[in-house]
């Protein structure tokens, strides 16, 4: 069971994003479940959302305490909150910046095995493409391509089921220009 | 030349009167009237709620044909109509409890469409929501406020005696002021309901838009019976509602149950007229104009302003709510207010600034 | 079917199981007082029943209503002082009721519909001799042929009528109108001999086999005063002068007339006198407040121009003037001299000063007791000292009207009628007064009563024209529907309306109401608005 | 048919299935989603001969569906906490009415002080309403009762609340598998009311009963309660097999055979709990779950034969009784009574604190060592937090871990003396 955790602020769409997360491993054959940190969110506020694939029947309902990956959506919680609390020694981190994970989190970088701690910068994509500051799309490709759980495909597909026509369509462009510039980072390329 | 004679011994002022066309006499004159609620009920003697009731939802069938359902809230009405093993009513009824019966009768009014829908029947029952004051103006006003505010098809009926008289006649929001309750009793410096409380729920009704909002007596049949048609020639939220003096709570003889409601009237105590949409569009002018002492000294709750020791500044008080009833709904001339009158309780606080 | 819950859910109008009659303490009983124009009326009319049919358009019910008591509608809409009017509760509210004048249509509707009454449905073989064809005998005439009876009427006189054909202007009463009255009650078999003088009345009686006579001579003798005068000629009376008129509308008896008297005879001669073109004046020993006649009638002398001069006696009668004493009235209201005199033009005095019985005939019957200026009767049954013999009308103690006549006449027919079954009559008990203090006021609605077209001034004071024209139908059927219907149902269904029980059964056009005892509890609110006070809360017996 | 969506979305494509006349909405948290689902399928006609009112209370909203329930239609509407509590006094009006209304209930904690999250209290507070109370213990469950509910509700003639726990399930995101309206047709035909107000035949509904008659009405209102669990089983196995969705039920039990200790727990604390006893199981410790699902009419010969044997029994509650002790322990007791089964509550994940797997292990073991001193003991206790304040108050301190019920007891010694 893959157990995701992504960290965000009220309003930057964190919990569409887990939910987005499970649509498309649900669009995969998979096993999935989002849920949020249930709270009365208000705009800014730090928020919580969660996600799980499996290959069988999710019945747990509780909180992730130990993640096999993190999102984290809005670089500035970083200082803020203990976004990596729990992670597990192989898991993933996705970062939105525009900065190398070296310079972000360098201490996670060397905790992490090589090439599970990376950057993208998703809200750059999304005002490129959607123009709104909504990072979810982005870092769910982002998601994907360094983990292979699921793929770009369905990543845009999740988004455009939810949001049909022009801002699914755009969210998908971003998602690719994630998906891609971190599919090349890992190839060693340099996107920066 | 029978006919051109437009004068008829007691015109419309009695029930019926074998002089005028059969159409123009009330419903209640008819010897096959609905009798919505029969004999037998358990209501005291004199009793104006059973009363009006019998005049209010007999016009409404015969408005509606007999497709009529009532939703009552609790209090003397249903207490007295339906203890089991007896129903005094002869329609469909519901009583759920004391504060929802706008609300119960908004589903009411949902399930009658939905039916008829299902069925492809045009015919959709009309409802009626009733209640006393407490259960309208105070624990039912947020239900009655919001179906007002929906614009539920439903029409309510205040039958307004002026307390909590199921549980013991205590003070309710449509107390009026000097009047004794169990719980405004004639003691202290202020005897009686406090002065500059209360609210005027007929003019609340009105500002929420409603179709149509009326006050009535069950001293002018007539009126309250042409109120009730009228309302019920309207779809969407409806409101009236009607005096009916209590002769256990009011101190009044049992026999004179219509005669204190019509001082009420002829003294401006309780302005009748009806609105649409916000509008007052009638007003019932007073016919013979009394003194409001005739109305209180028929009643034992303003026993201390008829007496000997009677306060003769707070039987002016109450006069003067009376003339500013009479100024601010034209009670005697021939206007109809081009405004909507300021309630009463308001003129009478600020009288006291 | 519906698969009801147990005792949450009922089944409709299950409560007439509940026979809440059992809470009551008090009863409401339809009660039937007397209205206080009935009560009022001398011809004890059904005053206000036969408005209600009037009110309804139905004339001929309404007609018939009335004439149960009283043949003359026609007459009385006319000649009657209506003091049932006076006594009207409708006067506390705004003006009486126009009784007077709805008779009138009454009566003028069945003349000129040609309503007739009903033949006695079988004959009782008695045979009744009336003496006079005054109101008095021709009522009691009336009523005892309905009875059954053979009536057979004797009168002195030319025409049957009395002091209505003879002492009644024709400005107030066409005799044209007095004639269809009349006929209707020949038209029953009532026989009328005239130019019959009745000199001994026991003899009468005995040669025509009656059965029972009933005396209705009248007051045809007018009252003398002696008043020093050079030429007498220059005297007349009353009755005579109004005789005269009735017959010949062409009397010569001076331009400027002293009418001597303040009775209605007085009135009647002085408005008779203007018409012919004197300049009457009439004298009389007190002030208007204390004046016997009728106030409308002076109202109408006055309107009219003429003259009165109050607070005087005629001390002499001159050939062209009058010497009249001053008068004033002292603690007890009646006039003392006061010694000062003046002078009044007149070529003439009038008498209007009372009329007497001429008792002459009486007192030749053995034990036919009298009395001053009366026949003495049992006023329960109107029979004299001497049974089988009655009396009625002016010669009867009581007031002298046409209408109190006609109540006397009715009164010794049902006197007459129980002799001759050999019983003794005795008038019912009345119902209670119907007060005004029992009525509900509120419910009726407000109009003023309609006033009787009249004629002009000029007009009137110079022709015999009736001076109170009828009512249109339109007014008849207003002032109809203005009555109160004291103390009697009128059918408004209040008492239906109001029961908060539903405990008033409506039994139907014409038929009332009745109470539901099984639940009515008592509590009076019916009573309490019955418009006409016809309900009354009785204790029960507990 | 399967679809990935929030729960909420789930259980208003499951009313809609169920063709109600009339739905009902108040906001409050955590049911909104529900409503405002629903509402948005009756405006654009996916839900037809349905009116959709926004009432403004719960109060109200309980009343219109007593109103339209009396009406003869199907009505439903969906409330928590503080809201269900504003109804309350309609809940019972509903139910002695024997009103066939279906209504959610996101289970939440009620203030003071204020908490949205999930536990149990406001549902349970509402034990001696009158209505069937059903847990759920995952949304496909929560689905798939809220269809049976409408046809329990409709026998049995009462209402029905299906609780389900607010925000874990109401918003989370799943896998769910939908009925085909045929398929729910199938099993739930058009609504024939037992009684209802119609001008062709009035009737009185909502009588005043006195002492003569009040007694044998509640009795009969107790053996619909009673008729109801026969009524629950058939209906369970009816959908079950027209959909062979395994929901709904009485109970149903996990792991439970040769189980050591069997934890008795509602809601959606079940597959958590499942999960943790798969983990003690790898670790050879064997608990087995017994998910209780219908709590009114409470099944108790069920619950006797589901613990059986087993000597200790643990219920995991997510609320207790103030000055007395766990809810669901007397009803368990009675089940058991004549046994000598070792019956303890748990209480833990109260106003939203999370039930991890954690936390059932350590119930596990914490029998299985023979730890449980009490009838009730406290799981998850931050003892910091509330030494934190104690210390002060009254010079006391708790120690950390499970708290018994005892030992707050013990520090009542001062208060005795």
């Amino acid at each position: 069971m893959l157990q995701i955790r992504l960290h965000g602020r009220g309003g930057q769409g964190v919990v569409t994003a887990a939910e987005m997360l499970s649509l498309s491993a649900f669009l995969e054959g998979h096993f999935a479940q989002a849920f949020p940190s249930f709270g009365s969110e208000r705009t800014g506020a730090p928020v919580v959302a969660y996600a799980r694939i499996d290959d069988k029947e999710i019945r747990t309902h509780e909180p992730i305490l130990e993640p096999n990956a993190v999102v984290v959506q809005d670089k500035t919680l970083l200082g803020a909150v203990d976004v990596f609390s729990g992670i597990s020694p192989d898991g993933y981190a996705i970062i939105n910046s525009a900065e190398s994970a070296e310079v972000v989190v360098p201490e996670l970088v060397k905790k992490l095995p090589a090439g599970h701690v990376l950057t993208v910068p998703a809200t750059d994509f999304a005002m490129q493409k959607i123009g709104r500051p909504l990072p979810g799309a982005p870092m769910l490709a982002a998601l994907a391509a360094a983990t292979n759980v699921f793929a770009l495909e369905s990543v845009q597909k999740s988004f455009q089921t939810r949001y049909p026509g022009k801002v699914g369509d755009a969210n998908a462009e971003t998602a690719a220009l994630a998906y891609e510039y971190i599919k090349n980072l890992m190839n060693g390329g340099n996107n920066a | 030349m029978l006919d051109a004679i437009k004068f008829y011994q007691t015109g419309s002022n009695t029930v019926g009167n074998r002089l005028l066309n059969p159409s123009m006499r009330a419903v209640q004159a008819s010897s096959d009237r609905p009798n919505t609620l029969i004999s037998g009920h358990r209501a005291c003697q004199g009793c104006g709620e059973a009363l009006g009731a019998r005049y209010a939802i007999d016009a409404a069938m015969r408005a509606t044909g007999g497709q009529l359902m009532i939703a009552n809230a609790t209090g003397c009405l249903e207490v007295f109509s339906t203890p089991y093993p007896e129903s005094a009513w002869r329609l469909p009824w519901i009583h759920s409890l004391f504060g929802n019966a706008a609300a119960v009768g908004a589903g009411l009014a949902v399930a009658a469409r939905v039916r008829a829908k299902k069925a492809g029947n045009a015919n959709v029952p009309r409802v009626i929501a009733q209640g006393g004051d407490g259960g309208t103006t105070d624990i039912g006003f947020g239900p009655l406020s919001g179906m007002f505010e929906r614009n539920d098809d439903v029409l309510y009926i205040c039958y307004d005696n002026q307390a909590y008289m199921n549980t013991g006649v205590q003070r309710s929001s449509a107390t009026p002021p000097a009047a004794r309750t169990a719980t405004t009793q004639l003691v202290g410096a202020e005897p009686g309901n406090d002065w500059g409380k209360g609210k005027n729920v007929p003019l609340i009704a009105m500002a929420h838009g409603i179709p149509y909002v009326a006050t009535a007596s069950v001293a002018d049949l007539k009126d309250l019976e042409y109120k009730v048609e009228k309302a019920m020639s309207f779809h969407g939220a409806r409101y009236i509602q009607i005096l009916v003096p209590c002769p256990l709570g009011w101190g009044c003889a049992s026999g004179s149950t219509v005669t204190v409601a019509r001082l009420a009237m002829e003294s401006g105590f309780y302005p009748i007229f009806e609105a649409e949409y916000g509008k007052i569009t009638s007003v019932r002018k007073i016919r013979q104009k009394q003194p409001v002492l005739n109305f209180l000294k028929l009643q034992r709750r303003y026993a201390h302003l008829t007496g000997k020791k009677a306060d003769p500044k707070v039987l002016a008080r109450i006069q003067a709510m009376c003339d500013d009833n009479i100024k601010s709904f034209d009670l005697l001339g021939d206007e109809i207010p081009e405004t909507v009158p300021v309630a009463v309780q308001a003129l009478e606080r600020s009288h006291q600034i | 079917m519906m698969n009801k819950s147990f005792a949450a859910t009922l089944d409709p109008a299950t409560s007439l199981a509940n026979k809440t009659g059992s809470w009551r303490t008090l009863r409401p009983v339809n009660v039937f007082k007397l209205p206080p124009c009935n009560k009022q009326c001398p011809a004890g009319e059904n005053i206000q029943q036969w408005l209600y049919y009037a009110a309804e358009g139905d004339y001929e019910h309404a007609w018939r209503i009335l004439t149960e008591e009283n043949p003359f509608p026609a007459c009385m809409g006319r000649v009657c002082y209506h003091t049932c009017e006076g006594k009207c509760n409708r006067g506390f509210l705004d003006e009486s009721v126009g009784i007077n004048s709805v008779e009138r249509f009454l009566g003028d509707y069945a003349i000129e519909h040609k309503l007739s009454f009903r033949k006695p449905v079988r004959e009782t073989g008695k045979k009744i001799l009336i003496v006079g064809s005054g109101p008095a005998g021709l009522s009691a005439a009336y009523h005892l042929r309905r009875y059954g009876h053979s009536v057979h009427i004797v009168e002195m006189a030319g025409k049957p009528g009395g002091m209505m054909r003879y002492g009644i202007p024709v400005y107030r009463l066409p005799r044209a109108i007095l004639d269809d009255e009349i006929a209707r009650l020949t038209d029953m078999g009532i026989t009328i001999e005239c130019n019959h003088p009745v000199q001994d009345i026991v003899a009468e009686k005995k040669n025509g086999k009656y059965d029972a006579v009933i005396l209705g001579l009248g007051a045809a003798l007018s009252t003398n005063v002696n008043i020093p005068s050079g030429d007498t000629t220059h005297i007349l009376h009353a009755l005579d002068v109004l005789s005269e008129i009735s017959s010949d509308s062409d009397v010569q008896i001076g331009r400027k007339v002293a009418v001597y008297g303040g009775g209605n005879t007085a009135v009647d001669v002085a408005r008779s006198l203007r018409r012919l073109g004197a300049e009457p004046i009439i004298v009389y020993r007190r002030n208007r407040d204390r004046m016997p006649a009728n106030e409308e009638e002076m109202d109408g002398a006055i309107e009219e121009g003429i003259q009165v001069k109050w607070l005087s006696t005629i001390a002499e009668a001159d050939d062209k003037k009058l010497k009249i004493e001053k008068m004033k009235l002292n603690d007890q209201g009646w006039p003392e001299p006061t010694g000062e005199f003046e002078e009044l033009a007149a070529d003439s005095v009038v008498l209007a000063i009372g009329q007497n019985v001429d008792l002459s005939v009486c007192e030749k019957v053995e034990g036919l007791q009298t009395e001053k200026d009366a026949v003495v009767v049992d006023h329960e049954n109107m029979m004299t000292t001497v049974p089988g013999i009655f009396a009625a009308g002016d010669m009867v103690k009581g007031d002298r009207t046409v209408t109190a006549a006609i109540g006397m006449g009715k009164h010794a027919a049902r006197g007459v009628n129980a002799y001759l079954k050999g019983s003794v009559y005795k008038r019912p008990e009345k119902h209670e007064d119907a007060r005004f203090e029992d009525m509900h006021p509120w419910y009726y609605t407000d109009a003023p009563k309609t006033v009787r077209p009249q004629l002009e001034l000029a007009r009137r004071s110079s022709t015999f024209d009736e001076v109170q024209h009828g009512l249109t139908e339109e007014n008849a059927i207003f002032e109809a529907r203005r009555c109160l219907s004291c103390g009697n149902c009128m059918e408004c269904d209040n008492c239906y309306g109001v029961c908060p029980d539903n405990a008033v059964v409506k039994l139907g056009p014409g038929k009332g109401y009745e109470f539901n005892y099984d639940y009515c509890k008592g509590c009076g609110v019916c009573a309490q608005e019955c418009p006409c006070g016809h309900i009354k809360m009785v204790p029960e017996k507990i | 048919m399967l679809k990935q969506i929030e729960g909420s979305l789930g259980i208003a494509e499951a009313v809609a299935l169920c063709r109600p006349g009339a739905i009902c909405a108040y906001p409050i948290s955590p049911q909104t989603h529900i409503v405002e689902n629903l509402g948005k399928m009756v405006k654009t006609g996916q839900l037809q001969d349905c009116e959709f009112l926004n009432v403004e209370s719960e109060f109200s909203a309980m009343s219109v569906s007593i109103g339209a329930s009396a009406g003869g239609v199907r009505a439903y509407t969906a409330t928590a906490s503080q809201g269900l509590l504003f109804m309350t006094e309609g809940i019972y009006n509903a139910a002695g009415l024997g009103l066939p209304i279906v209504m959610t209930v996101a289970s939440r904690a009620i203030g003071a002080p204020i908490n949205i999250w999930n536990d149990h209290s406001d549902s349970l507070s509402q034990r001696d309403s009158g209505w069937l109370q059903l847990f759920c213990e995952s949304n496909q469950d929560a689905l798939d009762t809220h269809i049976m509910a409408f046809k329990i509700a409709e026998e049995v003639g009462l209402p029905v609340m299906v609780c389900m726990d607010g925000f874990v399930l109401t918003h989370a995101f799943e896998r769910l598998d939908l009925p085909s309206q045929e398929q729910v047709d199938q099993f739930l035909p058009a609504y024939e009311p037992r009684e209802f107000l119609d001008p062709k035949e009035p009737i009185s509904m909502g009588a005043m009963v006195g002492p003569e008659a009040f007694t044998e009405l509640r009795i009969l209102q107790q053996r619909k309660m009673l008729k109801a669990i026969p009524i629950i089983e058939r209906v369970t196995k009816e959908y079950r097999e027209i959909t062979g969705h395994h929901s709904g039920g009485l109970l149903d039990c996990y792991n439970c055979e040769n189980a050591d200790v069997k934890l008795i727990i509602m809601g959606s604390t079940v597959g958590t709990a499942k999960d943790a006893v798969d983990e003690l199981k790898a670790q050879g410790i064997n608990a087995g779950v017994i998910s209780l699902k219908a709590f009114r009419p409470f099944p108790y010969d069920e619950i006797r034969a589901a613990i059986g044997d087993t000597k200790n029994v643990v219920i995991v509650e997510r609320s207790f009784s103030y000055g007395a002790r766990g809810i669901l322990h007397p009803e368990v007791s009675r089940a058991m009574r004549g046994k000598d089964t070792n019956i303890y509550t748990a209480v833990c994940g109260l106003g939203g604190r999370a039930i991890l797997g954690t936390t059932i292990k350590g119930i596990v073991k914490h029998c299985l060592d023979g730890k449980f001193c009490d009838e009730l003991t406290w799981f998850d206790v931050d003892s910091k937090v509330i030494n934190s304040y104690l210390k002060d108050a009254e010079g006391i301190t708790l120690p950390e871990g499970p708290l018994p019920e005892s030992v707050l007891l013990d520090t009542l010694q001062k208060v005795r003396a």
